[in-house]
């Protein structure tokens, strides 16, 4: 990363725009976009887009050798000085978020066009990719900023975006799904804001650095403690933590498949990193975190939300509502991470944002190639699917094995870290939750493979892969999966700076 | 004092009339309702303009006059056709109001 | 603005709001006990048209300059003439509904049912 | 002919000039408090959408076709993005309104100028167009919002 | 050292034991259509693998550690290969009885006329490699790595008939398998990592008096006892009974060349290298595992007498002996341990044996309960004789390598002075006999019974049809088969007259 | 064009009793808002006799102060129904004739019955309007035909614009 | 003025405080807001009518705004000083946070309602129950 950001300097006026990147991140996909609206046209609008969006991965990238090589970054919008301009600050943690979004945001567009052009109507995919981006800008936008209220501004910008973008799915049911993730988002988002004014009249500040020094004045007055109360809560309906999550599985079973990809690996991850930002910058001089039981609460409901999440899903029937609820589950272990709250758990649980993102990109992006070729990502349809698209299948095993947490995937590191971060801490039930909710996962990927594999394919079924411009996305994914397994050191290094950057010098 | 008044006049009607809103029947009531709502905004926010001492707010009480005669006109037009909960006969017009 | 005694002011503000008050109150309350949607339209009628006008002209006397006075009058004229075309764009789309009005006798519940051909 | 929305329509052509040029005036005068480009825009595509309720999805299309509609949406934010963007040729930060003129107040009231212009046509072009998406298209012959 | 390996480096050397098997999979997969090429190609495999694994002997027999880091995945976290006298002695026994198996295999999937034959040889060949993988860990997460392999790769082996109940009992073989891994035995692991910051093998023990103490070392030495759920400690036993629905190569598999083998390995390994004899013997909280084997011992034998089916009773059988290396290694005296070794070598060729002379039965005969067996020792004498030579090595009497490891675990037991030891060992020797001197008395003593009336169905696949579609009129088992069981009784009766091989690297072991 | 520019007149003048600045470049700016709406209220063809009444202004304001006096009394009619209830609630559809000529004339008449508490006008036809009263002070007052007469009056001698 | 009429007399000077801006806006205030976040968000859990919850949400976000502008009044009315003595014309901060916010709520309450209106055209329903009704039998 680090050589990265030394490359970007050679580049020919790289020094003049260097200065700017926190800014262009964001503003650079936002002014982008409307031109799919002139373009009205899906596929100059998807080239665009796709262009857009690797421009904003170099971006984020440089950031976060910048970010590691020097790190803070500091940019005032407008040259107004805190607390009336809002100031984009990048840190370890929101630079790794940066890398997250904007890699998925990279991948999945290419993936994009033969799935768009399948599952939506022609007249309507300009808007689609016009959707993308802006809700690609939002999700950027969250990370950068380090405004509460700017933050919910681009909360929206995204949380509209995805509305959007889930209608657009074949069936029906995307529209109530999307209308249920309306109504749930939008309670969210005014709960968070509900706590950002809060915390406003207590300081006149909107500025997080300026709200964490001037919190701890008033950490023990009711508004305060009813803004940590808003804004956990608020931001827990966007992450979908257990009971907060129940737009989440229909909205990513019967959105488009790219959405659902896009939107799992990037979405609630941006929605965590939010909350962990709040949580232990925002509030992190006070110690309303361990006092008022919202620890012990967050850590209760990950608890529940690993089981239960992984338990329904043992369930259902449509594999891509299976890993919706799968989601909720892993939800929990990030969560968990934030629950327990040293810096060996912070970075489990960016750790797993990460991961995360990684194995639920491909394990969807399998379901869009199998939408593309049987029409269905129904248990039913599968059989035999190993042998039909031997490729998409063996990506999903892969993501499968890491969503159990298998040795040489993204997701054993993920839960390596955390059950040690919850053992240093003496929190043997916490550890042991961990690896039993594990055990459910196995079951629910268990029964797609015994589908996949163990039951032969019906004559007249269709065979065949998906077109190479999901296929190779999807192995890029599948391949990280296993890579960053193999190679947890770089991403658990650079969760834990995050960590360190989040919590500071606390342990 | 005679603004406080009147904008405690003009909160006791927008009690009275979401009551209406919400009790209905018919969805012509609820327009209704809203409609009135809208009118006691423009008036709620041109009081309270006066009595903050801003009248820069009669420029927002009359845009929101202007949405409310406007979303009522939308509203109208679309309820016939669109039949939100309620029959209407076959022989409706969609295009009239 | 002419400089008048503001408590004579004040007295024509008092006069003009207190009334406008309590048709606004007697107008919602007429939209609570009216018996069908069209009555009630009657009862928006007196918050539309004195009620509102009674109070802005009231706020008139305190403006204090002809640009706020100005802007006064012309949210008056935006209601003068919108609220009733709302008000009947209303009850055509209840009668396009099917919705006719509750009436007393029985020559008009005849024409109620003509009335939106 | 009398036509049955014969009061609507003769009060609404009376109204839609005047508020468009009310627009107008919260978009010029709206630099002495910020927001002002965004009231604007509601208010003026809302005279649009006045006219459309009355005469037809059609007819607004005739004034005001979907091309430029979109053209000006985009104009609208490169406007706003744009002086953004110039103020970082220029040397400053993003939005950074003090470097573009010479005088910082004069470039401070030049940005502002701008940048509500901006807003004010992309609201109204959104409103417009939103209207139009939704108001315009049918499915299986039924008229949606 | 001779042949084209000779001046190999013996990290590479492992290496190249680990891919073999994986290479050899995938050119069973692309030979798939040519049934004898492909079965040739397995057996070749087989044969290399041996070689390579024996290249490895003379480096650890000269006390040399090959050793070789293949992934850093986190700091202290790696994948890395160590090679010592135990593994040794694994990769020995289950590379060679993967040619032996092999043979047995090819006799026996084309005379039951087995469906998907690529795809068991395919996997057979992915459980061999995680064997491999297990036997040559360097760490515990490498061993856990390929132990989790191995289990994920022999469910298609044991869920082979993809019949309802056959995946019904390969749900059961992985779900217990998988839970207890990942419910304890990971857990441990991350415990045992988190107090001592690494997870190698360490001569000694990595668990010092500063990590744990008391209790805990109880609850941390349980979580890795009933986590290696592959040594079938009661009460996670029940998935080696429900896999005997597999075919009889995959019972030998799992029964003698890798599965719980790799299980009584673990358990071997974490209690001389994780723990070390010496913490486990200071703390009485750690006894319970010994208390838990004998009754496991006693338990299993108890319930194979009452098995009517065969398979099952040498399954139970299973359960049992592999108790006896959890006993052993629960001793903890140097002797016993031994034992233990040795003891995963003697039942490894007892029972395989026990179990191709039970397939070769069935496929000849089809029969499959014990009650069938009368007289079958006159029509299949070399197929009997051999059982009869498992059976002696299970019991432990001489001349079978049974009685060689049972010899030092008496004596580790006596030097011990574990008395509670010594009484199982004796009461189950009289059990072992009990359930298998009935079926040798009857195969040569009884006379045959007469075919039932209608019972007759020649070409039945029923391979666990309970006694119809029995045939009469059958001879000795095909050729392959019976040449594997003659080899596989020859070297039970070898491990008695020279057990050098397997003394001898386990006497490195435990540093003598 | 007649009526363009007199638009262009009254926008002006509205302009400049919003703005009040007389700062030039809010008068350019003014100006510019001026051409523009004119330009667009032509595109969208709501610049005539109708939609830019100004012929009728004179004799409308005199209608004005009749109007408010009747609003006034409508008023209390209706609140007094609405305090009083009971037998003052008397509503009824009635039909009443216009004698109006032009669109626009009728539209006057409508929105004055409207505007007056206690009428609202449901429909309106060639020379009837169909309206709902809620008192008979209100059906009786509408029955006299003087708001008709007045608001044929306000619309002066029709056809002669175009 | 009676002692009995004395917490009336309170309860209104409170308000005219209240109504009357600068300075603390009292209890009177907040508890407007949060009776309407209380109604809004009762209307949109208890409601099945997909139209009710978005009006419903409206009534939760408008308390939001009211929250903001009663908050202004706290904190607004200071112009910043910036850093080479250059006055920006007005403290944007309130308003336009209260701007924003509206502008998010028009946009969520339009996309709502153009999701209903296509929800009703799928379902030939806007009721919550029957539709969930109409989604369980097709799970089946
Ligand atoms: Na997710
Ligand atoms: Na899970």
């Amino acid at each position: 990363m680090t050589a990265f950001y030394a490359f970007f300097l050679t580049l020919p006026g790289a020094a003049a725009i260097e200065p700017h990147l926190p800014v262009l991140q964001v503003i650079v996909p936002l002014l982008t976009a409307p031109f799919c609206v002139v373009f009205r046209n899906g596929r100059v609008s998807w080239a665009w887009a796709t262009a857009v969006s690797w421009l904003v991965l170099f971006t984020s990238l440089v950031l976060l050798g910048k970010v590691l090589a020097g790190g803070m970054i500091i940019y005032e919008i407008g040259n107004w000085p805190p607390p009336w301009g809002i100031e984009y600050r990048i840190d370890a943690a929101n630079a790794l978020v940066l890398v997250i979004v904007s890699a998925i945001g990279a991948i999945t567009l290419p993936y994009a066009y033969k799935s768009v052009e399948k599952e939506i109507p022609e007249s309507r995919t300009y808007l689609f990719y016009l959707m993308y981006m802006l809700c690609l800008t939002g999700l950027l936008g969250i990370t950068v900023t380090a405004d509460a209220f700017n933050l919910f501004v681009f909360l929206e910008i995204s949380s509209l975006s995805s509305y959007v973008m889930i209608s657009l799915g074949q069936s029906r049911r995307a529209l109530t799904a999307a209308y249920r993730y309306l109504v749930m988002g939008t309670l969210g988002a005014t709960f968070y804001i509900i706590g950002v004014g809060l915390m406003y009249m207590m300081t006149g500040s909107l500025n997080m650095t300026d709200l964490a020094t001037l919190l701890p004045a008033v950490e023990n007055t009711r508004t305060v403690l009813a803004a940590f109360a808003f804004v956990v809560v608020g931001l827990g309906l966007k992450l979908a933590i257990f009971p907060l999550h129940t737009w989440l599985p229909n909205a990513y079973a019967f959105a488009p498949s790219t959405v659902t990809v896009f939107l799992a690996s990037t979405a609630t991850k941006v929605a965590i990193y939010a909350l962990l930002r709040l949580t232990f910058t925002v509030f992190g001089n006070t110690q309303l975190f361990a006092t008022t039981g919202v620890q012990e609460l967050l850590i209760g409901l990950a608890l529940v939300a690993m089981f239960a999440g992984a338990f329904v899903a043992i369930f259902q029937n449509d594999v891509k509502r299976m890993l919706a609820y799968s989601s909720v589950s892993q939800v929990g272990y990030m969560v968990l991470g934030i629950g327990i709250g040293t810096a060996a758990g912070l970075s489990g649980g960016i750790v797993h944002l990460f991961n995360h993102a990684v194995m639920k990109g491909t394990a969807f992006m399998a379901m869009g190639a199998m939408l593309y070729v049987i029409g269905s990502v129904s248990l039913k349809d599968m059989a035999g699917i190993g042998r039909r698209m031997p490729v998409t299948t063996a990506a999903f095993l892969v993501s499968g094995l890491s969503l159990i947490g298998t040795p040489l995937t993204v997701g054993f590191i993920s839960k390596w870290q955390l059950v040690q971060a919850a053992l240093v801490q003496d929190w043997w039930f916490i550890a042991a939750g961990i690896l039993l909710s594990s055990l459910l996962a196995i079951t629910y990927v268990w029964r797609v493979v015994e589908v996949a594999y163990m039951q032969p394919a019906p004559a007249d079924a269709p065979r065949g892969e998906a077109p190479w411009q999901m296929l190779v996305p999807m192995l890029i994914m599948a391949a990280a999966t296993i890579w960053y397994g193999i190679d947890g050191d770089t991403t658990l290094r650079i969760a834990g700076e995050a960590a360190k950057a989040l919590i500071g010098g606390r342990p | 004092m005679s603004y406080a008044v009147a904008s405690a006049a003009v909160l006791v009607a927008m009690i009275l009339v979401l009551t209406r809103a919400l009790k209905g029947p018919t969805v012509f009531d609820r327009i209704l309702a809203v409609n009135a709502f809208g009118t006691l905004t423009v008036l709620l926010i041109a009081v309270v303009g006066f009595l903050q001492g801003r009248p820069e707010f009669l420029d927002l009480a009359l845009v929101y006059a202007l949405i409310n005669f406007i979303g009522t006109i939308a509203v109208t037009k679309f309820i016939n056709f669109q039949d939100m909960g309620h029959g209407s006969t076959a022989e409706s017009d969609p295009g009239d109001i | 603005m002419p400089a008048v005694d503001p408590f004579y002011l004040d007295i024509l503000t008092w006069l003009f709001v207190i009334p406008g008050c309590v048709l606004l109150i007697i107008g919602c309350i007429g939209m609570i006990t009216l018996p069908d949607v069209f009555a009630r339209m009657h009862g928006a009628g007196i918050i539309d048209t004195l009620g509102l006008e009674l109070i802005l002209v009231g706020l008139m006397f305190q403006a204090g300059s002809w640009i706020v006075a100005v802007k006064l009058a012309l949210i008056l004229a935006f209601v003068f003439f919108t609220s009733p075309t709302a008000t009947h764009a209303l009850a055509r789309a209840c009668l396009g509904a099917g919705v006719t009005p509750k009436v007393d006798d029985q020559q008009s519940a005849a024409l109620s049912r003509r009335g939106r051909s | 002919m009398m036509h049955r929305k014969v009061v609507l329509r003769v009060v609404s052509k009376f109204l839609i000039p005047p508020i468009l040029l009310f627009a107008l005036y919260v978009q010029w005068h709206g630099d002495f408090g910020p927001g002002g480009g965004f009231q604007a825009g509601v208010i003026f595509g809302s005279g649009f959408i006045l006219y459309a309720l009355l005469f037809g999805v059609d007819a607004v299309k005739q004034v005001a076709p979907p091309w430029l509609t979109r053209l000006l949406l985009a104009i609208g934010v490169l406007m706003y993005g744009g002086t953004g963007v110039a103020c970082l040729l220029l040397g400053g930060n993003y939005l950074d309104y003090n470097v573009l003129a010479h005088d910082p107040v004069h470039g401070q009231h030049l940005g502002i100028l701008l940048v509500e212009a901006g807003v004010g046509i992309t609201v109204a072009a959104a409103m417009v167009t939103i209207f139009n998406v939704f108001a315009g298209h049918s499915q299986d012959g039924r008229r949606g919002l | 050292m001779i042949g084209p390996l000779a001046h190999m480096p013996p990290g590479d050397l492992m290496v190249l034991a680990l891919c073999l098997p994986v290479i050899g999979a995938f050119v069973v997969l692309g030979l798939g259509r040519w049934e004898n090429a492909r079965d040739a190609a397995s057996l070749i495999t087989a044969c290399i693998l041996f070689y390579v694994v024996t290249q490895l002997y003379p480096h650890v027999a000269a006390g040399s550690r090959p050793d070789i880091v293949l992934i850093d995945m986190v700091p202290g976290l790696s994948i890395r290969l160590t090679l010592e006298p135990l593994g040794m002695i694994f990769a020995l026994i289950a590379s060679f009885l993967w040619i032996i198996t092999t043979l047995y295999a090819i006799g026996y999937m084309r005379g039951h006329h087995e469906e998907n034959q690529t795809r068991f040889y395919f996997f057979f060949a992915i459980a061999i490699a995680s064997a491999m993988g297990v036997a040559m860990s360097g760490n515990m997460l490498t061993l856990f790595v390929f132990y989790e392999m191995l289990s994920v790769s022999t469910y298609p082996l044991v869920a082979h008939h993809g019949t309802e109940d056959a995946k019904r009992s390969g749900r059961v073989y992985l779900g217990i398998l998988l839970s207890t891994s990942i419910g304890f035995l990971l857990f441990g692991m991350i415990w045992t990592w988190t107090l001592t910051g690494t997870l190698d093998f360490v001569a000694g023990g990595i668990i010092k008096a500063e990590h744990a103490q008391g209790p805990m070392l109880g609850v941390l030495l349980a979580l890795f006892a009933f986590g290696i759920s592959k040594a079938a400690l009661m009460p996670f036993h029940r998935w080696l009974p429900a896999a005997m629905v597999a075919p009889t190569p995959v019972s030998a598999l799992l029964h003698a060349v890798a599965v719980v083998k790799a299980g009584v390995f673990s358990v071997v390994k974490v209690i001389v290298y994780i723990f070390g004899i010496d913490i486990l013997s200071a703390e009485p909280s750690t006894d319970f595992l010994l208390y838990f084997a004998g009754f496991n011992i006693i338990a299993a034998s108890v319930v194979a007498l009452r098995q009517d089916n065969l398979k099952r009773r040498l399954a139970y059988s299973t359960v049992s002996q592999l108790s006896y290396v959890v006993i052993a290694a629960a001793i903890l005296t140097p002797l016993s341990l031994i034992g233990a070794a040795v003891h995963i070598a003697a039942h490894a060729f007892g029972k395989i044996t026990l179990f191709f002379a039970a397939g070769a039965i069935m496929v000849t005969s089809h029969k499959t309960e014990v009650s069938q067996l009368n007289g079958i020792g006159r029509r299949m004498p070399i197929t009997m004789a051999a059982f009869t030579i498992g059976a002696l090595s299970m019991i432990g009497l001489p001349p079978t390598g049974g009685f060689v490891s049972k010899w030092f675990i008496l004596q580790g037991a006596s030097a011990a002075e574990n008395w509670f030891a010594i009484c199982v060992v004796v009461a189950s020797t009289i059990l072992n006999m009990g359930y298998f001197i009935p079926i040798i008395y009857a195969a040569f003593f009884r006379t045959e019974d007469p075919p039932a009336p209608g019972g007759h169905g020649h070409d039945d696949h029923d391979d666990h049809g309970h006694g119809y579609g029995i045939k009469h009129d059958h001879g000795e088992a095909a050729w392959p088969m019976s040449v594997a069981i003659s080899i596989t009784a020859t070297l039970t009766i070898t491990m008695f007259f020279k057990p050098q091989i397997a003394v001898g690297l386990a006497k490195q072991m435990m540093g003598f | 064009m007649v009526h363009a520019f007199s638009l262009a007149c009254g926008l002006a003048a509205l302009w400049w009793l919003l703005s009040g600045y007389t700062i030039p470049l809010i008068l350019a700016l003014g100006a510019g808002s001026i051409i523009t709406v004119v330009a667009i209220a032509m595109r969208m063809d709501v610049v005539d006799h109708e939609g830019h009444p100004i012929h009728v202004t004179f004799r409308w304001l005199t209608y004005m102060p009749w109007l408010g006096k009747e609003i006034v009394m409508a008023n209390i009619d209706v609140a007094k129904a609405i305090i009083f209830g009971g037998s003052r609630i008397h509503p009824i559809v009635m039909r009443v004739k216009a004698t109006q000529k032009t669109e626009l004339g009728h539209v006057i008449y409508a929105n004055s019955i409207t505007l007056t508490p206690g009428t609202v006008t449901l429909a309106v036809e060639d020379g009837v309007m169909t309206v709902h009263a809620l008192t008979r002070g209100g059906a009786d007052g509408l029955k006299t035909g003087e708001m008709d007469r007045r608001c044929t009056a306000v619309e002066g001698a029709p056809g002669g614009e175009s | 003025m009676t002692e009995a009429f004395k917490p009336i007399y309170d309860l209104w000077l409170q308000f005219e405080a209240f109504m009357a801006g600068p300075g603390s806006p009292g209890l009177f205030g907040y508890w407007i807001v949060i009776a309407l976040m209380m109604i809004g968000f009762y209307i949109v859990i208890t409601h099945d009518n997909l139209i009710k919850k978005i009006v419903g949400l409206n009534v939760f976000q408008v308390s939001v705004f009211l929250f903001y502008i009663l908050m202004a009044k706290v904190t607004g009315g200071t112009a910043p000083i910036l850093a080479d003595g250059i006055k920006q014309y007005s403290n944007p901060l309130p308003h336009v946070l209260i701007l924003t916010a509206i502008v998010v709520g028009v946009a969520t309450t339009a996309l709502g309602l153009a999701l209903v209106v296509r929800i009703r055209n799928a379902y030939d329903s806007i009721e919550d129950d029957e539709i969930l009704a109409v989604e369980e039998a097709e799970d089946k």
